[in-house]
């Protein structure tokens, strides 16, 4: 895949991702196990990430966030690709550098419980980042900085002495965004950092997290599956399908000029908070199988859902780019799109 | 569609009138307590709210509200101790389950009424292929041989649209993503057709398109099988699109009910109003969102007289000092609506105001 | 007590006994108690043993030396045969004794033939033939001393000059060794289940008196708790026959006594310290005796022993009739603890000093060893140092070089001559050091005396046996009493049960064993 | 996966010469002469003893002890034992066998005993029956086997007859010695069941088989049990291993002709080839044992990934 | 132990959060996770009998002059296993000395057996156990290997190199001991390690950056020690006990010193006439096997905040 064009803007990029590759071995038998292909998670994944910038990444379940989001913490090692951090491959690193590197870039985990030690008290759970990085926060600080983290994510600070298993599902949640803001990184990779949280909680969340933008030009890497939350929070939006990047562009591109069919049917498919619009509306109904990511179709991994798929949607895999149609021309739709066939279609956009 | 319960105070005339049929569910008056170590944590203060066969009922509200708690009251899987039921009935087909004897209580389990778990990952084995868990509920409730048990593993996990399920039946909970694990918890819920489905955030890992299809399938069997459907969720998207009617919690309480249209138009509570005004909007990018300020209760220590009243914009001295019941709701002119109450001092202020 | 049995299978009782698993049941190399006890009852010789250690012949009609003493004529009964058939004449017993002594047949116990002429060529595989021995007529024996020896006919009481059919072929024929065919009064009824059982049936071709019991059955016990498998066995009926543990004894004498079926014999042994006379701490004869005074040997063998072991006041066993005298060891007689603190003054032992006292463990010395330790510790002030050591490391730590102070130590008659022990234990040839000055033969205390040697060498060469018995008395005298060169600490006193019950005539022989050729059932 | 297996078992190889060298440097240095004397502690003659150690080669160096050993192990001869002079191999065999058949008659006792007692503990946390395991589990640890299994022989045996006194290598007389070494490790498959168990009844996926409906016995025998063994398998390995090194105590109690006591009496003796026939056995049969132990891990938890 | 006793009045204030903090956050005092862990430690029955078996042990041992009413080393020889009486609450022993003397001066070098050899057996087998469970791969196999070999490897042999290098006496027991027994410690963590090691808070803590070291000492080692503790508890016992094995075999301490191992391994040829020989020193031996298994299940179940 080509790199894709740089944007208009003169920033660099904080955070460049090319070509990222998992595979996760498929094996059968109980005792001698031999492996019987791969589940292609992420299967050539290119983006970049600005400074002060949030990159929003939607798609469908299963299609490989979470396993982007882990590659780029280098949790899992990729298959191939890099991950480049202020121009530094990151897949690369270990020790001290990768060290110095996780300081700077922080992950909001999507399972909440999971992802909080049973032994740890709330407290010592989100002091921990100040004990590895104690150059962050002086000791005596440190119990203030917790307390204040607590009351910045909306939980009581006097739950500084529970355990994970004693919240609700949204209030580990928040422990874990706790967690994640300790250490004022430079990025925050958030996987669905507030599905389980009420709307009302949801909004403070996503305001301190903008304030904390503003003040000091984050960047972040908002996974989530409401689609609405994730054109409010970002500046830019990736949707993904099948291990794959099948459009990418600002918020606007996206959600008013989707020119892929996927985007299309995602967009038609958000739920409205208003029963009165409950009927009559418009949405895309895909058919047919999901496919399975360890045997994707050939070319377009879409084309079996999509009601625009020709024989050459089946040959050809489509590259992310500036769709053909579009190109050269001063229209919102001029944003990459990997479709043979890519137009603009106007989907009851969401909120 | 049924009138919404009355509250535990108020002794209900449709039951005294022998009007019609015991709703499929009812909960009355529950209270669920959880011992700690710095006191008792009051979970749940007095809950009721009943569904119906074929209804779905949406609980929204604070995370931490209690919303799950109650669900596992229904289910009866509290964690026990230091959870115990302090008090209320529950009662499903008109008897109070809370009295049952536990093997009478477990038949009731999977066939009778079944949960959906909030978080999919712990709540699934690690150690079993979830084709293995799937097909449990068929050999030990219908007796089916394993390799039945198994084709009808594929054909649930099918239905809940996991790609390749044949070949992915003995994968391990591990091994699949967030939304799939989700969808085997659906699948496992909707395997025996029970009488009522209790979902507790169903959809919150899934993308839109298959969540959309997910409720649809719930609707679809709701409709097939006359099923009652309690669905906790955050987003009012999804309420809006599947609810009949809807409960609010806020501290261990219901603190407004109503019929899922009125609702949206006229929140007759503070906290409610709140809640609906936090919903991200088009016209607000690029602006804060509305939130709610201050903190959530804590549960040892819940504020006295209305739980929401340090929060509340419209709190007067009164909201400190009494508690509030949920009483019926009226048109200004003083109609009662139908199913609707409020659990707040101040409703007529905020409804018409 | 075993009065019901269930074995009473094919052809009468069968006499039911435990050993441990032996290293050998062919004479070539049975060498313990138990090896032994099969090896005899399956193979019969010149001579066996009575109690009183007089010989008991056998297949000798007679056994003359000569004037010197380095020959001996041995005239063999007629007419008897191994089992298979094959005679037994001077010829068998050759072959019997060349196998044993044979280079490839390593045997442990061939040294006894250690006198005969040829035996170094034959033993190291210089010749292939016993020079010593011919066959002066068809069960005419003669054999060839190297040096004289007035009492060689009392060491073929030993189970290695037993003789040989052919079909024995050599030493390490292992069909042979595990099945032997013998001339015995009984012969193997099928192999030898090694670590499980040996059965015996009665040889009916037997030469001599007929055993009258149709059959043994020796059931093969593990070495650490075959005393206690054995009491218990013979408590629940399914032994008659039985050795105890030494705590048990007390309880078993109360209840078998009385029905007969106790059985003691004070045998041809002796516990005793071990000097390690070339160094430091034991080296002055008086140092000796002042340990020996201060040991109330009495005490522990009533106190430990439960009064069922007796002091040794002697080397020699009382079953050596002819040159046991009690009390040879004057400071064994009695504790004496002025005695034994004025001999430690002589010695220069002051309190305080040091004396090691080694021992091997895991073979029930410990008590008793304590309680030694703690007696001479009180009554001289020394600082006694137990050093208890796995048996193989504790042995190589006796023949080691500058080991000092006492070790425990036991002997046992491998045939009724006062030399089987004086000459191993304290003769300058005992000692047999090798390049590095480890003591390989069995004097470890490096006691030497030419005076005492010489007193051996002459005995071996007088004729008459009162004269030789005197000579022995004499020599014993000057190293236990005079030289001190060990300390006899008890008896070797043995206990058995029998069930005398069902079986008359059952009586512990000279090697302790059940004397089953005699035993009759009831 | 199958090249991991082969992997181990090449590994295996490697353990084994490496704790064989071990043991040969050990035996090397152990003071005392292999066949310096008889079985008694009289000395040997000298003569024997120089023709002994020319045909076992004692004479040699270590090194040179160790290669002829290796060479006759490849060929699958393991020596000739110094006391009785017969084949290794032979006299082992049937040890092996008994001390084999023993250990899986305690090992399945042990199994179903600890892991029941386990299970009762954790369910009944504190309760009657809980304190009643732990008492029973520590008396199993306090008094030694040897009163254990002279007990058992004083009344089933000499009392009441039940079992034979002196084991023959039947069914009936392997109930007593099984018994016997069942206990100790009983006790602990209990202590371990218990201690792992309490973990997992709390689990969330406790909660939703509990919500399926599931009869109480598959909750716990299923859902409850699968995730708790694996401390128990690790120790039931290692305990299976150790009963297949054989049990001296117990062996010499009930005159089980294993090899527990043989190579005890082997190690006294200086038996060496005895010793160490014993000891490549038993490093095989842990490295094998481990091995298969590692796999379960892999049936018993999925998450677990070897490498 | 002194922690325990000394912290009782803090924990007491602990009680009322708003007063131990009186300024304006209304937070609570932070809770260490000891006091919590304390906390519900002394709430558990079991575990104050059992923590008071072990102080008694402790106390027995430290004033073992006090309470004994003989020299435990003083023969008698006239006076040999006698039935317990009023002069001999134990009775005495083959050679007459004191039993109850023995067995309370026993207690000190079963404290130091049982102690010292599990201590150490527990800091080799903890930290290539963790080591090995949380690295896999080569390590993993190198160590497990060698763990392998320790299995197979005839604790005799061992005791006896050992005995031969250092001499008699107790410290070579607990070598003897500590090293034939880690390799279990070692195996049994790293198993539950292996289950651990893929949990999502392990992962979690790798994302901030946390050491190795950290990871395995804070994450790992709490979530999987559960199983291990209880094998640990237990082991202070069997290791008293295996002292009497090694006793039997002739390689333990020396005979003369008053240990409960020891004392068995002599009263084995006393089984049923004179069983109060083997009886009261194994009975201490319960006790104390008991006392730790409370504390050691007290503190398992204090360590889980799960468990109420
Ligand atoms: N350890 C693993 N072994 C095998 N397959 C895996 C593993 N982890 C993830 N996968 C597979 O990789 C694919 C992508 O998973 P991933 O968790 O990245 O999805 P996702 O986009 O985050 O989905 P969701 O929105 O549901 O969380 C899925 O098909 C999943 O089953
Ligand atoms: N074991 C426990 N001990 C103490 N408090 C508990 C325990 N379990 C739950 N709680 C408390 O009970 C309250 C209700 O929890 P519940 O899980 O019902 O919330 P919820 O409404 O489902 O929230 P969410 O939407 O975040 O899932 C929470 O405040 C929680 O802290
Ligand atoms: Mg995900
Ligand atoms: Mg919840």
């Amino acid at each position: 895949m080509a790199e894709p064009a740089k944007q208009s803007d003169q920033r660099e990029p904080i955070l460049q991702v090319r070509n990222l590759v998992k595979h996760f071995p498929l094996t059968q038998g109980i005792l001698l196990k031999r492996q019987i292909g791969a589940v292609k998670a992420v299967d050539g994944v290119s983006f970049d990430l600005y400074q002060g910038e949030t990159l929003g990444i939607v798609g469908e379940s299963g299609c490989g966030k979470s396993t982007v989001a882990r590659l780029l913490m280098t949790l899992e090692t990729a298959t191939s690709g890099e991950v480049f951090y202020k121009g530094q491959d990151i897949t690369k690193l270990s020790g001290r550098a990768l060290k110095a590197v996780r300081r700077n870039i922080q992950m909001v985990f999507q399972d909440p419980y999971t992802s909080l030690n049973p032994r740890m008290t709330v407290g010592d759970i989100i002091g921990e980042p100040f004990e590895i990085h104690p150059e962050v926060a002086p000791k005596g600080d440190r119990r203030k900085r917790v307390q204040e983290l607590l009351d910045v994510v909306g939980l009581n600070p006097e739950y500084i002495n529970r355990y994970p298993h004693q919240f609700s599902g949204g209030q580990r949640q928040r422990i874990g965004i706790a967690r994640g803001l300790a250490l004022n990184p430079e990025i925050i990779v958030c996987d669905e950092p507030v599905s389980a949280l009420d709307v009302s909680v949801q909004a403070q969340v996503i305001n301190l997290m903008e304030k904390l933008q503003d003040e000091f030009n984050l960047s972040y890497i908002f996974i989530a599956h409401d689609l609405s939350i994730v054109r409010h929070i970002s500046d830019r939006v990736g949707v993904m399908y099948l291990g794959k990047m099948a459009e990418i562009g600002t918020d606007a591109q996206i959600y008013e000029h989707p020119t892929h069919p996927y985007t299309q049917a995602l967009l038609s498919a958000v739920p409205v908070p208003d029963p009165e619009k409950r009927e009559g509306r418009e949405r895309i109904i895909l058919t047919g199988d999901v496919p399975s990511p360890a045997n994707p179709p050939s070319g377009c991994r879409f084309r079996t859902r999509c009601w625009k798929a020709q024989d050459k949607c089946a040959e050809e895999m489509p590259v992310l780019a500036i769709p053909e149609v579009f190109k050269g021309k001063d229209t919102p739709a001029a944003h990459d799109s990997a479709c043979h066939f890519a137009e603009e279609k106007q989907v009851v956009g969401a909120a | 569609m049924t009138t919404i319960e009355k509250t535990a105070g108020t002794p209900d005339p449709a039951t005294g009138g022998g009007k019609k049929s015991v709703p499929l569910l009812e909960v009355r008056d529950l209270h669920v307590e959880f011992k700690t170590r710095d006191g008792v944590a009051k979970a749940v203060n007095g809950v009721s709210y009943s569904v119906d066969s074929g209804e779905t009922l949406a609980v929204l509200g604070e995370s931490g509200s209690g919303k799950s708690v109650t669900a596992q009251a229904i289910m009866g899987i509290l964690d026990s101790p230091p959870g115990r039921v302090a008090g209320g009935e529950i009662r499903f087909h008109g008897e109070d389950i809370l009295k049952l004897p536990e093997s009478e209580r477990r038949k009731l389990r999977g066939p009778k009424m079944a949960m959906i778990f909030q978080d999919a990952l712990s709540a699934l084995n690690p150690v079993f292929s979830v084709g293995n868990q799937l097909g449990e509920m068929f050999r030990v409730h219908q007796g089916m041989s394993k390799k039945d048990a198994k084709a009808k593993a594929i054909e649930l996990m099918d239905r809940v649209r996991i790609p390749a399920a044949k070949e992915r039946v003995n994968d391990y909970p591990h091994q699949f993503s967030g939304g799939m694990r989700q969808r085997i918890m659906i699948a496992m819920a909707m395997a025996l057709e029970p009488d009522l489905i209790i979902a507790d955030e169903p959809t919150t890992a899934l993308d839109v398109t298959v969540q959309a299809q997910v409720m649809d399938l719930l609707a679809e069997l709701q409709r097939e099988l006359n099923m009652g459907l309690i669905l906790i969720t955050h987003d009012l998207g999804v309420v809006a699109d599947v609810a009949d009617k809807i409960a609010v919690m806020y501290a261990g309480r219901i603190v407004e009910t109503a019929p899922v249209h009125e609702l949206y138009k006229r929140p007759a509570h503070p906290y409610t109003r709140g809640l609906l005004e936090s919903i991200p909007r088009l016209d607000h990018k690029g602006q804060e969102l509305y939130a709610i300020k201050g903190l959530p209760p804590n549960l040892l220590h819940i504020p006295t007289g209305c739980a929401f009243n340090p929060r509340c914009p419209k709190a007067q001295d009164v909201c400190r000092t009494d508690i509030p019941e949920l009483l019926p709701v009226a048109e200004q002119d003083g109609t009662e609506l139908d199913g609707r109450g409020s659990a707040c001092h101040f409703w007529k202020e905020t409804i018409h105001g | 007590g075993g009065n019901d049995s269930k074995s009473d299978g094919k052809g009468g009782a069968a006499f039911r006994l435990g050993i441990t698993e032996p290293v050998s049941i062919d004479p070539v190399n049975a060498q313990e108690s138990e090896g032994t006890l099969v090896a005899r009852n399956l193979f019969t010789g010149l001579y066996d043993v009575n109690l009183d250690g007089t010989l008991k012949p056998k297949l000798a009609v007679s056994g003359t030396p000569n004037d010197k003493g380095d020959e001996w004529t041995f005239e063999i009964k007629k007419d008897t045969k191994f089992s298979n058939g094959e005679p037994v004449n001077a010829e068998a017993f050759i072959r019997g004794w060349t196998r044993a002594a044979a280079k490839s047949s390593a045997s442990d116990v061939a040294y006894h033939m250690n006198g005969i002429d040829g035996f170094k060529d034959l033993n190291t595989g210089k010749s292939d033939k016993f020079s010593g021995l011919t066959a002066a007529g068809e069960y005419t024996l003669k054999v060839k001393l190297s040096a004289p020896d007035f009492e060689f006919n009392k060491k073929t009481a030993h189970s290695v000059f037993s003789p040989m059919p052919k079909v024995a072929g050599a030493g390490d024929n292992k069909t042979f060794n595990d099945a032997p065919i013998g001339n015995g009064p009984f012969k193997m009824d099928g192999s030898w289940q090694h670590n499980q059982k040996i059965n015996l049936v009665r040889n009916d071709d037997y030469g001599l008196d007929k055993a009258k019991l149709s059959r043994v059955e020796i059931s093969i016990l593990n070495p650490s708790s075959s005393s206690n498998l054995e009491y218990k066995g013979f408590e629940s009926g399914q032994f008659d026959w039985a050795r105890m543990p030494t705590p048990q004894l007390p309880v078993a004498k109360a209840k078998y006594d009385g029905q007969g079926e106790w059985l003691k014999l004070d045998s041809s042994g002796v516990n005793y310290l071990l000097l390690f006379t070339t160094e430091s701490q034991m080296k002055s004869a008086d140092a000796r005796k002042a340990v020996s005074y201060a040991i109330d040997r009495a005490e522990i063998a009533k106190g430990v022993y439960q009064g069922l072991q007796e002091p040794a006041t002697s080397l020699l066993p009382p079953t050596f009739k002819d040159v046991y005298k009690p009390d040879v060891c004057s400071s064994c007689v009695k504790q004496d603890k002025a005695k034994a603190k004025e001999y430690a003054d002589k010695a220069g032992l002051k309190p305080g000093d040091t004396l090691d006292f080694g021992y091997n463990t895991g073979a029930g010395h410990e008590e008793w060893v304590q309680a030694v330790a703690k007696q001479v510790e009180d009554v001289l002030g020394l600082k006694v140092k137990l050093n208890g050591l796995p048996f193989k490391e504790a042995l190589a730590k006796q023949q080691e070089k500058g080991t000092n102070g006492i070790w425990r130590a036991a002997w046992s008659a491998d045939y009724p001559t006062a030399d089987n022990f004086l000459s191993p234990l304290l003769s300058t040839s005992g000692i047999n050091p090798d390049a590095s000055g480890k003591a390989l033969g069995d004097n470890r205390g490096r006691y030497s005396n030419p005076k005492f040697d010489e007193m051996l060498v002459k005995a071996r060469e007088t004729k008459d046996p009162a004269e030789r018995a005197k000579i022995y008395q004499d020599a014993e005298k000057l190293a236990i009493d005079e030289d001190q060169a060990l300390i006899p600490l008890w008896k070797r006193t043995q206990y058995r049960l029998a069930n005398t019950k069902k079986y008359d005539g059952v009586k512990m022989d000279f090697f302790e064993d059940p004397n089953l050729a005699e035993i009759s059932p009831k | 996966m199958g090249k991991y297996v082969i992997r181990r078992i090449g590994q295996m190889v490697i353990v084994l010469f490496g704790a064989t060298l071990i043991l040969f440097a050990c035996l090397f240095v152990l003071p005392g002469d292999p066949v310096g004397s008889l079985g008694g502690d009289k000395a040997r003659d000298p003569a024997v003893v120089q023709e002994l150690r020319e045909r076992y080669g004692l004479d040699k160096p270590l090194a040179v002890q160790y290669g002829n050993y290796v060479t006759n192990l490849v060929k699958g001869d393991l020596g000739e034992d110094y006391t009785q002079r017969r084949e290794v191999s032979e006299v082992l065999a049937p040890k092996l066998q008994n001390t084999a058949k023993l250990a899986l008659a305690a090992i399945v006792i042990d199994v179903v005993l600890g892991m029941l007692a386990g299970l009762v503990a954790a369910l009944f946390r504190y309760s009657f029956w809980d304190v009643l395991v732990t008492l029973l589990t520590t008396l199993a640890i306090g008094f030694p086997s040897f009163v254990i299994g002279s007990i058992f022989q004083s009344q089933f045996a000499v009392k009441l007859g039940w079992f034979p006194l002196i084991s023959d290598g039947s069914f009936n007389s392997m109930i007593m010695p099984a018994v016997t070494l069942a206990i100790i490790d009983a006790a602990l498959v209990a202590r371990l069941m218990r201690g792992t168990m309490l973990e997992v009844l709390r689990a969330d996926y406790v909660k939703t088989a509990v919500a399926k409906g599931l009869p109480r016995r598959t909750v716990l025998f299923k859902h409850v049990m699968r995730n708790s063994v694996i401390p128990v398998v690790t120790y039931i390995g290692i305990s299976f291993g150790g009963l297949l090194g054989g049990a001296l105590i117990t062996e010499a109690i009930f005159n089980w002709d294993g090899i527990g006591f043989a190579l005890v009496t082997a190690i006294q003796q200086q038996n060496n080839p005895i010793i160490v026939g014993v000891v490549t056995y038993g490093v095989a049969v842990f490295v094998l044992l481990n091995l298969l132990v590692d796999l379960l891990y892999a049936v018993l938890d999925p998450r677990i990934r070897l490498s | 132990m002194t922690e325990l006793a000394k912290s009782k009045g803090p924990d007491a204030a602990t009680a009322q959060p708003a007063a131990a903090t009186g300024t304006a956050e209304p937070a609570p005092a932070r809770i260490t996770q000891w006091s919590e862990i304390r906390h519900r430690f002394v709430a558990n029955r079991l575990a104050v009998v059992g923590l008071a078996l072990v102080l008694l042990l402790f106390v027995v041992a430290a004033a073992a002059p006090l309470i004994a009413t003989h020299d435990p080393y003083a023969q008698d020889l006239g006076n040999t296993l006698q039935s317990p009486s009023g002069g001999h609450w134990f009775g005495t022993d083959a050679l007459g000395r004191d039993q109850f003397s023995r067995v309370i001066y026993g207690s000190r070098i079963a404290v130091i057996v049982g102690l010292a050899s599990i201590f150490l057996a527990c800091l080799i087998g903890m930290v290539l156990g963790a080591l090995a469970g949380y690295f896999g791969k080569f390590v993993d196999t190198v160590i497990m290997r060698i763990a392998d070999i320790f299995f197979a490897f005839p604790l005799l042999i061992g005791a006896i190199v050992i005995i031969l290098v250092m001499g008699r006496g107790v410290t070579p027991v607990i070598l003897s001991l500590a090293i034939f027994s880690w390799a279990t410690v070692a195996r049994l963590l790293r198993s539950s390690i292996l289950s651990v090691r893929e949990m999502d808070y392990v992962t979690a803590a790798k994302a901030l950056g946390a050491s190795t070291s950290r990871i395995i000492v804070r994450h790992i080692m709490p979530n999987s020690i559960a199983a291990v503790m209880s094998f640990i508890a237990f082991s202070v016992g069997t290791a008293i006990v295996a002292e009497a094995s090694l006793s039997y075999l002739g390689v333990g301490v020396s005979p003369e010193v008053p240990e409960w191992g020891n004392m068995i391994s002599s009263a084995r040829d006393f089984m049923g006439v004179k069983d109060f020989l083997w009886a009261y020193p194994s009975v201490a031996i319960v006790l104390t096997v008991l006392g730790f298994v409370f504390v050691g299940d007290g503190l398992r179940d204090a360590l889980d905040p799960k468990l109420r």
